[in-house]
């Protein structure tokens, strides 16, 4: 046993590969925590049910894959059509279960004019109960899946390997990232949503339909957190009654680390923090990580009080 | 109007005083069961029943339940009652329980508790109490090394499965490089740093993961840097079997040996193909090496295999309910009976040393292998 | 069915209304006398044996927690909530990280007060001191209160400048490294936990007179004792200088400055003050269940202080406390459900804010003010 | 004003009258490429009404919060009572004796009207945590503070003696002073400003002249030697916007200074000594209210017409 608590060889001996590990932990990170920022940006609220969403697209990953017959490492064909199954699955059950939570909740709390506490503390309440249902119903343990796409080493640079999972992760989450960015930035229904993020009353008086854009959100919202479960799923093969909790808080970190309601910062945010959490469990041990995590947020905070990038959906463009 | 407030106010009052004097009654004021010739009595039962942990608890209780069926059913002028309590696992929430069981006197002895901190929490009551514990899972080394006189458990502590995990990786897997890990929970870092003591050496790297935890990257790197050839795990399957999967799927195929945290079906399941060949040890019998018919009866009553402890739970039960068939039915009688006791159970020889563990010499710890998705017994590990 | 039975609660409101509009106008003195007797019902609890009110102890069922132990329980979440009031009602500052004063407090006479502790073994070997030897029970308390006043001085210091929601991620980060911290160290016990920690009668003995080992009930009432001094200092403070400021801050923290609030200053004491009562019930759980370990002072307890606080009626005592009674009471009474229990405490929680958003028992101006709000909503929204 | 019952008029220090209680010197303030204010000096003097006028966009408001330390000027300085105010804390410089009201007005919704004023009276007073809780500091007590022995019932007029015995040996704390000042002080003001009446309503529901009102008030309490109001007839008719000239010139004359930033004209020329007016960020005129009226720049300012068509 070393006796050190602190072991830099083994950061510093394969700085690449700890690098890669994190930022395909990362991206996962950030397309949860594009959801938190797209509703932030533009209601100022921090959707704490979001997790659930996440947490209901993984569960319908695992459901579907077992309707299809999954079983470890299918011919390609089959590895196609499992994952656009997978994917048509999840983002359709978390955009559904986002927009509903908007619907049943959050649209009434509106119309009361309730401040934010009432929000945060309702949106608790929601993610108890559909984490619960999920425990009765699913059973506390972890539920397994199918290996569908079976690890291999793409290329190595060094000492450093790089798989086919992690490219995919991490490619697919820049893929949506800047699809959502150009969704918001370019289309009309994205001026919609930065019309309302700078001010809501205006956008109304100027015709914006702010309960659709509202709505938008939340669906791109879910839509995202099914994709980031396909991932998920694909990774590491396991989901769980709670998954949504830890990623979820480590996602909203994310957020607020590159700045809340910024998309841009929710990218940045989440693959720092998935380096970040990386190499302290390798500098020690991976139960100090998420102090790690923590205390790289407050230290930003502190500099730039608003996260990296800073806030506002509306002025993303930057 | 005013006045009827006040004469409200007072009647209220006067009403809340009366009854304060005259209704000093407390639920536990019935001290039937003491001793006075009749048979049976009635057992208090505590543990994490619901929960996240619930799953390693639940066959347990049920071998216990399972016990005292067939004792009533055998025994009809000595009826025993089985009083189940929640504590979801928590210290907290046992502290109370304690103080309901040892208040009321109608209770003569007490299986549990099945987890180390809540039996952490509670020994000092029922030994206050005089309350007998017996419990079927609570594993801790150090339970037994406080002095306290009615914690007796019928099963193996820690130190003796971190002892045979060692010997085993030694002797069977004839291992050079141990790579430990624990979850950080009392059980896992316990039996870890137990195993880490009788390898000395051989192990090379450790590390530390966290509850909840999904991704095992870093603990992946490490293992790969350490280059070991086995690997041991302490912790619970919600971890474990991510990472397992993980591993496998990262190409290290050291040997994979965890402790009877992870004697749960859902282990295999949750692993998947990265499970196969992995060791589970366990201070439990296999269900065809445990005495009598036992787990035919326990799968003919709960349609499942007794699982973790199942049996340990059944042999808890047993250890008092002979004792209750003796005719013991005082809580200082039966802590004698439990002292004294010396027979045969289903998941080992059962005789209590000074300290309430079981006599070393009886402990058995089998080693499974996991075979097809299967919880498989592999062989006893012999300590000498 | 919510119009319903937001129907049935505007009428049910309407009903309660009067009633506390004739409580408050009785003469001073019937008031108190009314508070007294009421303080006298909540001592006398434990002995609870009114017929039809025996529904209410949860050793009613059989598998029922012990009463005045539960009593306890509830006890120490109502001072968790007095004091997490002060931050979140009366300061408007979110606090998701409380959870971690309530471990720092009961860590301090866990660490400083049982013998089995690191810390005292250390200082034993260091000063040559017996084996019996620790701090006592009474200089743990001055010790915890410190100790989490400090704490919450040293998290409120760079945090206090962020915002509302940055504030609460970075509180809850907070908890969350108190917890690992006291896992991961070998001094704090690790994840072993620490047992015998005193009470005031010294370590945890079956000779113990009073706060014994079996009787849960002395425990109540010391608690109960701590609640309602606490009350008492929280209510000088809400009606003082201090409060007025705490209230200034949640209401316009800018205007507030400009009228010469120091407004830092006064957050930071709403932090060390909120700490300090955190911290003093953390000291009791610790004493009470004479063992602790890092699992019970998880982030998810936090969130669910919060919860309670909010559901209750942020900013009223009355409210806040009946929010946390009711936290610790309901899944204790309801153990038919025990599987349940968390899904019913998530829908009522849900049904709390969708029906009646200012909480359970609103302060009185916190009813208005979601009342003004709901008339000047715009139809449309 | 020497009355020891007027607890609304402020304390005249010693100071001579007339001399310059805040000084803006050459203050220029840039944002990026735009210059918001350019080389703008004038000064307040103590004991007079000035008027800060200007069109819309004119920098009035940039002016106003560079002198209450909102914003730190690029070059030149603010100086009040001859210390420098921009680099301070908002609640310093309401120490330095400088309190203002708001154009949209802010004040404590959730707060009733007297509790809003006695947050301005606290800023004069010192009980802080310990001294709320423990009540440790005392004064031995005047006798027309120690506490009242007048019930007929026998328990509490007991009670109420227990008290003044107490009181006596012990004397009263400083926390009960202060509030007991501060009421009666925010009583006065209340009364001062006009809506005493409404003292215990919350002050969302009181009506909107009251609201304005409440925000001089609550100014007031924390006893400045300046006092700024930032346009306070916005939103009046012209009856009470009569009523709010009657009071400005009433505060002044209990001895505060006052400085006005008003877009309407016919508002400043009747109550001000003295009027600054800006266009584009620099000071175009200052003189009494008859001079500053004829002149043509500000004519032309008000009316449209290019200042240098002469």
């Amino acid at each position: 046993m070393k006796g050190t608590f602190v072991d830099f060889d083994a950061l510093f001996g394969h700085l690449g590969q700890h690098t890669v590990d994190g930022l395909s932990k990362g991206s996962i990170y950030a397309l949860v925590a594009l959801g938190y920022t797209l509703v932030y940006g533009v209601l100022r609220l921090i959707n704490f049910a979001h997790s659930e969403v996440f947490m209901i697209g993984t569960f319908t990953v695992v459901g579907t894959w077992s309707v299809l017959g999954a079983t470890d490492s299918p011919a390609i064909g089959t590895v196609i059509l499992l994952l656009l199954a997978g994917l048509v699955a999840a983002a359709a059950a978390s955009g559904a279960t986002a927009v509903a939570v908007e619907r049943i909740a959050y649209r009434r709390l509106r119309r009361m004019n309730a401040p934010p506490l009432i929000f945060l503390i309702t949106a608790i309440g929601l993610s108890l109960v559909l984490s619960e249902a999920f425990g009765l119903w699913q059973g506390r343990l972890v539920k397994g899946m199918p290996t569908i796409v079976e690890r291999s080493v793409l290329f190595t640079i060094g000492n450093t390997e790089v798989t086919n999972i992690q490219a995919i992760t991490v490619v697919a989450a820049l893929i949506m990232m800047f699809g959502l960015d150009t969704f918001i930035n370019r289309t009309r229904y994205g001026r919609g949503v930065r019309a309302v993020a700078q001010n809501p009353d205006t956008a109304a008086l100027m015709g914006v339909n702010k309960d659709r854009v509202i709505a938008l959100i939340f669906l791109l919202g879910g839509l995202l957190a099914g994709a980031a479960a396909l991932l998920y799923c694909l990774r590491y093969g396991n989901t769980r009654f709670n998954v949504g909790f830890v990623l979820g808080l480590k996602a909203f970190t994310a957020a607020v680390l590159g700045g809340i309601g910024n998309l841009r910062g929710a990218l940045l945010g989440g693959l720092l923090l998935g380096i970040v959490e990386v190499y302290a469990a390798t500098l020690t041990s991976s139960n100090w990580e998420d102090v790690a995590a923590f205390v790289v947020l407050v230290v930003v905070l502190l500099f730039r009080p608003t996260g990296l990038l800073g806030e506002s959906l509306g002025r993303a463009r930057a | 109007m005013r006045r009827k407030y006040v004469r409200a106010l007072g009647g209220v009052a006067l009403a809340a005083a009366m009854v304060a004097a005259v209704g000093c009654q407390d639920s536990g004021g019935d001290d039937n069961a003491s001793g006075d010739g009749t048979c049976g009595g009635k057992i208090a039962i505590f543990g994490a029943f619901t929960g996240p942990n619930a799953g390693l608890v639940i066959p347990s209780l049920n071998g216990a339940k399972l016990a005292v069926k067939q004792h009533n059913a055998e025994n009809a002028d000595c009826q025993v009652t089985l009083q189940e309590f929640d504590t979801q696992g928590a210290p907290e929430q046992a502290t109370p329980i304690a103080n309901q069981v040892a208040q009321d006197q109608s209770f003569t002895s007490v299986i549990g508790g099945h987890f180390s901190g809540e039996t952490k929490a509670t020994m000092p009551t029922y030994e206050a109490a005089g309350l007998v514990m017996v419990s079927p899972s609570a594993t801790a080394t150090e339970l037994t090394a406080a002095g306290n006189k009615s914690f007796h458990r019928v099963v193996g502590n820690d130190g003796t499965q971190g002892a045979a995990a060692a010997v085993y990786f030694k002797d069977t897997l004839k291992s050079q490089k141990v790579f430990v890990i624990d979850d950080g929970s009392t059980y896992g870092a316990g039996i870890a740093a137990e195993l880490t003591k009788g390898l000395g050496s051989q192990v090379v790297a450790s590390d530390k993961v966290q509850t909840d935890q999904t991704n095992f990257d870093a603990t992946i790197s490490k293992i790969k840097a350490a280059q070991a050839d086995a690997i041991a795990y302490g912790g619970y399957t919600n971890e474990a079997a991510p990472l397992l999967k993980q591993l496998r799927a990262a190409g290290v195929t050291a040997k994979f040996l965890g402790f009877d945290g992870l004697y749960d079906p859902a282990f295999p399941q949750g692993a998947g193909a990265g499970a196969e060949g992995a060791i589970v040890t366990c201070p439990c019998l296999p269900a065809a090496e445990a005495g009598g018919t036992f787990s035919a009866d326990f799968e003919k009553e709960y349609g499942e295999a007794p699982g973790s402890y199942g049996a340990e739970g059944y042999d808890a039960a047993k250890v008092l309910l002979d004792g209750y068939k003796d005719g013991k039915s005082t809580r200082k009688e039966l802590l004698d009976w439990v002292d004294a006791y010396d027979k045969e159970g289903v998941s080992k020889y059962i005789k209590f040393a000074d300290t309430g563990d079981v006599d070393p010499s009886k402990v058995v710890i089998w080693a499974y292998e996991i075979k097809g998705g299967q919880i498989t017994p592999q062989s006893e590990i012999k300590l000498s | 069915m919510t119009e319903t039975l937001r129907e049935i609660n505007d009428r049910r409101q309407r009903l309660t209304a009067g009633i506390g509009e004739r409580v408050r106008a009785l003469p001073r003195w019937q008031k108190v006398l009314g508070l007294l007797a009421f303080v006298g019902f909540l001592y006398y609890l434990p002995y609870l044996g009114i017929p039809g009110l025996t529904w209410f102890r949860t050793d009613y069922i059989p598998q029922g927690n012990n009463w005045a132990g539960v009593l306890f329980s509830c006890a120490i979440y109502v001072l968790i909530a007095i004091g997490l009031n002060i931050v979140v009602g009366l300061a408007g500052l979110l606090d998701l990280g409380y959870v971690g004063f309530y471990a720092i407090g009961a860590y301090s006479v866990a660490l400083f007060g049982s013998t089995q502790s690191p810390v005292v073994e250390a200082l034993q070997n260091r000063f040559g001191l017996s084996e019996q030897w620790a701090v006592s029970w009474a200089i743990c308390i001055p010790l915890a209160i410190t100790f989490t006043m400090i704490s919450g001085v040293i998290l409120g210091w760079p945090t206090l400048r962020l915002r509302g929601d940055y504030l609460a991620i970075v509180t809850l980060g907070f908890g969350e490294i108190i917890r690992i911290v006291a896992r991961n160290s070998s001094w704090t016990g690790g994840p072993q936990g620490i047992a015998a920690i005193p009470g005031p009668e010294g370590a945890p003995s079956a000779d113990n007179t009073i706060f014994g080992l079996i009787d849960p009930k002395p425990w109540y009432w010391l608690a109960l004792t701590v609640v309602i001094v606490m009350v008492f200092a929280v209510r000088r403070l809400e009606h003082s200088r201090v409060g007025r400021a705490w209230l200034a801050i949640r209401e316009d923290e800018d205007a507030a400055a400009v009228m010469g609030v120091p407004g830092f200053k006064f957050k930071l004491w709403a932090f060390a003050m909120g700490a300090a009562l955190g911290g003093l019930s953390g000291f009791l759980f610790a004493s009470r269940n004479a063992f602790i370990e890092p699992t019970q002072f998880n982030v998810y307890l936090s969130i669910l202080f919060v919860a309670a606080v909010v559901a209750g009626g942020a900013g009223n005592i009355p409210g806040v406390a009946i929010g946390a009674f009711l936290l610790a009471y309901l899944p204790e009474r309801f153990r038919d459900f025990s599987e349940y229990r968390t899904l019913a405490f998530g829908l009522a929680l849900v049904l709390v804010m969708l029906l009646r958003p200012q909480g359970l028992i609103p302060s009185r101006r916190r009813a208005r003010e979601l009342a003004d709000r709901r008339k000047e909503a715009p139809a449309n929204v | 004003m020497s009355d020891p019952e007027d607890l609304v008029s402020l304390a005249v220090s010693e100071q001579p009258r007339r001399d310059d209680l805040l000084v803006v010197d050459h203050v220029t303030l840039r944002f990026g490429g735009v210059v918001a204010l350019d080389d703008v000096s004038f000064e307040v003097r103590r004991g007079e009404i000035l008027g800060l006028i200007g069109p819309n966009g004119a920098g009035k408001t940039t002016c106003f919060n560079a002198m209450t330390g909102v914003y730190r000027p690029t070059s030149g300085e603010v100086r009040f009572d001859g210390e420098r105010v921009s680099g301070r804390k908002p609640h310093q410089i309401n120490r330095m004796g400088i309190a203002r009201t708001f154009q949209n007005i802010r004040l404590f919704p959730e707060m009733t009207a007297l509790e809003n004023v006695m947050v301005g009276t606290d800023s004069q007073h010192f009980t802080s945590v310990p001294g709320a809780l423990f009540r440790l500091y005392r004064k031995r007590a005047k006798p027309e503070e120690l506490p009242v022995v007048d019930s007929d019932n026998g328990l509490v007029r007991a009670w109420q003696q227990t008290r003044l015995a107490f009181a006596k040996v012990f004397g009263i704390s400083r926390h009960t002073l202060e509030e007991r000042a501060g009421e009666q002080k925010g009583m006065a003001l209340l009364r001062f400003v006009g809506i005493a009446d409404r003292a215990n309503d919350l002050a969302r529901n009181l009506p909107y002249g009251y609201q304005r009102r409440l925000e001089i008030a609550r100014a007031l309490a924390t006893e400045p030697k300046l006092l700024c109001l930032d346009e306070p007839a916005a939103g009046f008719n012209p009856a009470e916007k009569e009523q709010l000239l009657k009071l400005i010139r009433d505060i002044r004359d209990k001895g505060y200074t006052v400085l006005l930033i008003e877009h309407d004209m016919r508002l400043v020329m009747g109550v001000t000594d003295r009027i600054v007016v800006l266009e584009f960020g620099k000071k175009i005129a200052e003189g009494p209210p008859a001079e500053v009226r004829e002149n043509p720049k500000v004519i032309a300012a008000y009316l449209g017409v290019p200042a240098d068509a002469s």
